[in-house]
């Protein structure tokens, strides 16, 4: 059984006492929960500080471009149905650039687990305003406040139907850990918001203003009931829930696709030859 | 006196031309003879002006022509919008009631057709009027006729067929002084009738395509639906994304995992995937893009052809990486440089472009069946000796040849991790100058192998010529037969058909040059790339270009008119 | 002997040194010298290595060292990694004890810190020691940190102040005979001391920037952060978008609308870009662009310098059409080159790229005062008579120079039709070939116009020489002073910066080159892109380049060692 | 005051029976209702059938890239707030390609109005399923049908707030005509999707399809009580509800940026000697 210290890689590069330390951590603790070795597993991510998470635990990863690591594992996903793919990128990346993958990844569904590290800014670029941004956070490009409406990537994957949608706070290792390892589990897509501190850019949000407000959702509360899981979903002022908002279930993609309904494609092998009686066509 | 013989049918969007251009197309390519084709249309579902214009040769032809001798107008409201491509001595059938223009032949089309079984037998009345016009008989058309049909069931088939009839019958009956010429049945041959985007899409099943994705877009939609069309059978994923760089990232992450993948599309789709093309320079993974030129800026012509992005292909993306450019020149050549195109990018993990365009896309040309014997899929992966045990492995271990052993995610004790930014030989982030330094030069060392790899340029012609054509891509055919007719006019003439554009044969070329006494480009396009192309890699001066950017495609008669004002 | 100091703070992201290096390279401008600086920072924000270094001379200067005569290292944990830069003679100040090496100076950074009022002020109290090993005195630094903390209140100020004066005092107490030089106040100047990114923006608001819109990314972050900073003042809309698609496509819809309107990202953004550079090509849509290049491919060494984007940005975008290629070498250039962009873009009613790089857009230079003068707004809009009235007005009416009246919508009894896709004179959708033939060349024609307004390379130096050093870009000033040294060694030598790279002066070009008995161009980049260019243009050899591509900028040293090589 | 007959323009490079001629006469209905001169209004469109429409009525119009549409009209915006804008485009523009820039735009809320052609299908290109297509609806490339989940962009705007939100029908131009026309009094952005019929490329969703399911939202409905909006928003099976489905009251992006507070940009002109003074922080 792998543990940990099989984990261990590089250095990390973040600042002490950022939030994403605890989603290391619970990254880590997610796979070895669930027994893969490192080799078993691919992350992937885009660019921002969320997004070099790969690169600071032993694994396969595919550290992409900025806003494009959906797409990017849904690809390996078709090309290895076998290989959980984890990706876990910033709100910028997954929520601003990537929204387009993300909204389309929702109606389509692969088996891949996003864990996106919501720090409400864009930390890498030196604290812009991100999608998640309140409208009150002043930053250097965002002088009055960032005006466009926060968005709500839960209450989206609620709309949409996605099979797991679990909001998690990255000073929890624990439930952060039980939340990812219950995402991969689940078949088809699993989005993970994480509430994330940025000691550095953001402080509007910071520990402090989110522990004031998280609470966990109680054994009573039905995560498959859609229309309170959004009313949960949206609850964000005053207090914010933690844990598994929404679970539904739904057909996966690659189950409806007859090339992925044969196990992995690279397994596979095809010769140049049997390609030839297609010719025939053409006589 | 060769038989050369043009046919258009001409008539709306929606009026089943391109159903009856391709049927016709292949009686004559059955019946032992050599067929050329191309389309004209419109970028629109119905109405408008298109056509499908048939040369039919007992010998092999690779070009259109100008002037047709056969006009088939199913649309009879503008069938003289064509009339003045009507060669001396040609017909037009129309249904249009035209009595002072002895060319013009009527056929009461839609009439025959009810007769037939109803409106929409219009095309196959035209059909079998055409075969009579041309002395050829019915028997190829009506079992076409039966293979398309026959799971429409025997009524449709049998409709069809008698609507031929009585096209052919009443061109006889009213019109049998002005047959054009007798086309007899000839030696069968067992060669292809096929065009340059099944070709394309053939030599990527053929070469193991394993995951396809792309969004939609002219003209390389074809290759998306040949590909659909046979994804269950050859177990393809082929994923119609939600936009373009959600496709080419989807092929590179299957790539990435292990999966032989291509993306297609056109200008404005490639554009868009630029900067993921430098992400496969920099995580070296394989990838094949095929590049569909139409005539640009952004929308501009879509459903026409020019080749204006060479300079784009070779330079698009930020950063500096290799790659490879081909560009075929016939469906051929789009079969073998396809397949070759995966079995490289593979054997030097970089991005290979198939540039093409509509031209290409589009013809259909009787061809030698396509050779699978030389074919192998060469995956050039990591042995297990490579990779090694406790995760020793490192993606971009430095080699002499820049190129690294290059293992999947999911093989036991190693890891492969695959970064954007600079990275070390394990893919880890890094920042110091010197691993810097070495990465770039690894990744630009891949160039030296690739340039031992290079197709050469097809030179034909005189050996020390007056007059040396030079073309690119799907310019090929025509450029063979403006050379033929130059030569046949006594000039000293040659012609250089470079299907490789990157890493260019700069040598080659510029030896060429060299023996010619005044060379000219031939392009589809306003600013002359290759022309450039070839400043640039040879410093040889040129003596012209000749360009068409209209949106259509060159004739042989109208390079030569050019080349005749330039010398 | 000229004054010549090369000061290097280097530390931790987050610890201040660049506000600290601000800091004393103001200090040193105010009190009459001429200041050069430039950063070496990881694309991280707190920890790692990096450093702000700081040439200061009594006449101009417009490169780095890489020498440094004194070190002030924040981080007593690695300063040896700076070490190996120091001069003979030099001398370093940390606060590690290091008992053996007669160089490195001890200072408390951290309890003089604490003394002033807390750890925060370490850097404070190194810019007072630094000052005091290079007798200038505290007078200049006092004021500006009054300047700059004053909002802070009081008792900030007096903090800053007391930590500048301890570090000062400390160091003459203990450390008096290691002083490096005396510099005194010179003669005050009216000079600018700004950086690239600043000049860059300042030159927008100064052509009227109406629409600013951009996605955050490396190295042109600046320019959002300085318009957003001035928009309300100016009344500029600046939007951060979704992506990068978005703020193009914004930017391009104001443009249309009437407003002045720019966009500025990084090679990965340009990437995505580049469809809509398409579009503004086709719609003949004027717009600024920003491509702050930064070693690529993909996301590369995000916070570094490289030159590796000239060819992405002449070819960019699918189809032909003209655009503007500027490279500016300096603020001053940035400055007058970005307001030019504007009026050209205007004019000619096309794209304007605006190349620079992360060692332009961080460079901080003694300037002289920017010339407000002669700068005119020109707008090039269409009269009231040639728009007309009843809906007569076309957009894209046939014109000699192929520019059309460029009118706005909300005009009364004129709509303005603009389209993607091929059109007429209205911006109607055609597809035809001659109006599709007619149009192309009507936008083409324009570089005609274009090629009579190129700025002309700069040439410098003997006039007949055996060496040519080439320049383009950020270079511009290194690549001065490596042509001093070399002359000064006796080398027949001449330099020629190219700040405009399309349209490309070709024929100055190849006359400066045909006078040389060696050119070398010298690039910051590993495949020689202008040397590509300055071959498909002229078709003349060059004899080498010389190239760095490990994401660091050149030294004057640097390039003369590799040209004595190649001599 | 104008008329249709102001409207005229070129020939339209349709299918005959297509929806989208229903939409190109409510929207001429729509500017004539509201007095506006072809001169005074500005349509932008992307790239297919639906984004032909512009061509086919007198006015400024852009018409830009596929998937562009949203940006562009938001740039108009800024430059020219005064200027009424509408947005024609198909449901593979503004829902596939152009996904990120409507949801986007959903948060920012510009004053623009948008009409989704929605005809569930990719026209232009011949056919290939669109976000909006049905499971079951087989083509050339999606041989076993479309299964990405049927995107339901009404049900997004409620979820984003849109202060109007409204589904259409291309075969009644009276109450099109009307919902655009409301759709540009609001301040804001509004959506309206149109269900229109693609003759010759979605025979799935024909007329008769339509018919047989839509009908008109009565006087009762509450278009402001957002929970019910949502779940009438899903209604599509059976019955699809035709009218306005949500309502509600947003800050306006422009109001909020000073620049765009003194109004229309374009009326205003700089002089390059107004910037000097900002030399003096170089000094
Ligand atoms: C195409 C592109 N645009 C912009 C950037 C610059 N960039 C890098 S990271 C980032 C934002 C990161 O924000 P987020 O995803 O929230 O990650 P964080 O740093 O906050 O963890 C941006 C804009 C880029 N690398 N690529
Ligand atoms: C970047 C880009 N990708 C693809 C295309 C090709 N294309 C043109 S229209 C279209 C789809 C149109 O569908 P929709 O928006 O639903 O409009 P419709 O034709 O159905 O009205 C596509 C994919 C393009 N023009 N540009
Ligand atoms: S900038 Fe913010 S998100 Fe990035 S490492 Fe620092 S604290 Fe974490
Ligand atoms: S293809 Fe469909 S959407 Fe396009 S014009 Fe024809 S009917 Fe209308
Ligand atoms: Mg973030
Ligand atoms: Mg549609």
């Amino acid at each position: 059984m792998p543990t940990l210290k099989d984990y261990a890689s590089q250095q990390t590069a973040w600042c002490p006492h950022c939030g994403n330390f605890g989603i290391l951590q619970a990254v880590k603790l997610a796979l070895v929960q669930q027994g893969l070795e490192p080799w078993e597993v691919v992350l992937v991510s885009g660019i921002g500080q969320a997004a070099k998470l790969p690169h600071y635990l032993k694994c396969n990863y595919f550290n992409g471009l900025h806003g494009r690591a959906v797409p990017v594992a849904t690809g390996i996903k078709a090309a290895n149905s076998a290989l959980p793919v984890l990706v876990t990128s910033g709100d910028g990346d997954l929520y601003g650039e990537g929204g387009n993958h993300l909204l389309h990844a929702m109606r389509r569904n692969p088996d891949i687990t996003l864990v996106c590290h919501n720090n409400q800014v864009y930390g890498l670029t030196k604290g812009q305003a991100s999608p998640t941004s309140e409208e009150s956070f002043v930053t250097k490009a965002q002088p009055n406040g960032a005006h466009d409406e926060r968005f709500n990537a839960v209450a989206l994957g609620i709309l949409l139907q996605v099979p797991f949608v679990a909001r998690g706070f990255a000073r929890d290792l624990e439930q952060l850990a039980d939340l990812i390892a219950q995402g991969m589990a689940t078949r088809g897509l699993a989005l993970i918001d994480v509430l994330q501190e940025c000691v550095t850019f953001n402080r509007l949000n910071n520990d402090e203003w989110y522990r004031q407000r998280v609470y966990y959702l109680g054994e009573d509360y039905d995560a498959t009931d859609r229309a309170g899981a959004l009313v949960k979903a949206e609850e964000w002022e005053e207090r914010i829930p933690l844990g598994i908002i929404y679970r539904c279930q739904r057909e996966v993609w690659g189950d409806n696709l007859p090339a992925m309904q044969a196990g992995p494609l690279v397994a596979r092998q095809r010769q140049p030859r049997e390609v030839e009686r297609l010719l025939e066509e053409f006589v | 006196m060769p038989l050369d013989l043009n046919l258009r049918l001409s008539g709306e969007a929606g009026q089943g031309i391109d159903t009856t251009g391709s049927l016709l197309s292949k009686v004559f390519h059955r019946d032992g003879y050599h067929v050329f084709t191309h389309q004209d249309y419109m970028s629109r579902i119905r109405g408008g002006h298109n056509y499908f214009q048939i040369r039919v040769a007992d010998r092999p032809v690779e070009a259109l022509e100008e002037q047709v001798d056969l006009l088939v107008a199913l649309q009879p409201r503008d069938w003289q919008e064509d009339r003045a491509d009507l060669r001396e001595g040609g017909r037009v059938l129309t249904e249009a009631e035209v009595p002072e223009d002895p060319a013009v032949l009527t056929v009461p089309f839609t009439a025959l057709a009810e007769q037939a079984g109803g409106r929409l037998y219009a095309n196959t009345v035209a059909a079998g009027a055409a075969l009579a016009l041309v002395g050829h008989p019915l028997d190829t058309l009506e079992a076409l006729l039966e293979e398309q049909f026959a799971r429409k069931g025997a009524a449709v088939v049998e409709q069809n067929r008698l609507a031929t009839r009585l096209g052919h019958d009443f061109v006889l009956q009213h019109h049998a002084e002005a047959k054009l010429v007798d086309l007899p049945l000839l030696p069968p041959h067992d060669k292809l009738l096929i065009g340059g985007i099944e070709a394309l899409a053939l030599a990527a099943l053929a070469a193991g395509v394993q995951v396809y994705s792309a969004y939609p877009m002219t003209p390389s939609t074809g290759i998306l639906n040949y590909l659909a069309g046979h994804a269950a059978e050859f177990g393809v994923v082929v994923q119609q994304a939600e936009d373009e760089i959600a496709a080419i990232n989807l092929a590179l992450g299957a790539s990435y995992a292990g999966a032989r993948s291509m993306v297609a599309t056109s200008g404005g789709g490639f554009a868009l995937m630029v900067e993921s093309l430098s992400l496969a320079g920099i995580t070296e993974t394989p990838l094949v893009l095929g590049l569909g030129q139409r005539p640009g800026p952004a929308t501009g012509l879509p459903t026409r052809t020019e080749q204006g992005e060479l300079w784009f292909a070779l330079h698009a993306g930020h950063g500096e990486f290799p790659r490879f450019v081909f560009a075929p020149g016939n469906p051929t050549e789009a079969f073998e440089l396809t397949f070759r195109a995966f079995n490289l990018a593979d054997k030097y993990q970089t991005p290979a472009v198939v540039l093409f365009d509509q031209y290409l896309a589009d013809m259909l040309m009787t061809v030698p069946r396509f050779d699978f014997g030389p074919l192998s899929l060469d995956r050039h992966l990591a042995t297990v000796e490579e990779i090694g045990r406790g995760y020793a492995y490192a993606r971009y271990a430095e080699t002499p040849s820049g190129v690294s052993p290059r293992a999947v995610p999911g093989t036991a004790e190693a890891v492969v991790e695959v970064d954007s930014d600079e990275h070390d030989a394990h893919g880890h982030i890094i920042e110091d100058a010197a691993t810097r330094k070495a990465m770039v030069e690894k990744r630009l060392r891949k160039e030296q192998g690739m340039r031992r790899e290079i197709v050469p340029p097809l030179l034909e012609g005189d050996p020390e010529p007056e007059v040396l054509l030079i073309g690119w891509g799907s310019t090929r055919g025509v450029i063979a037969e403006a050379l033929q007719v130059l030569r046949e006019q006594d000039v000293q003439a040659a012609r250089l058909h470079c299907s490789q554009l990157w890493p260019f044969p700069a040598q080659e070329v510029a030896e060429v040059l060299r023996s010619a006494q005044r060379s000219f480009v031939v392009e589809n396009n306003a600013t002359g790339q290759l022309e450039r192309l070839i400043a640039r890699e040879t410093r040889l001066p040129l003596t012209g270009g000749v360009h068409r950017y209209d949106g259509r495609p060159f004739s042989p008669a109208g390079i030569v008119e050019e080349i005749r004002k330039q010398i």
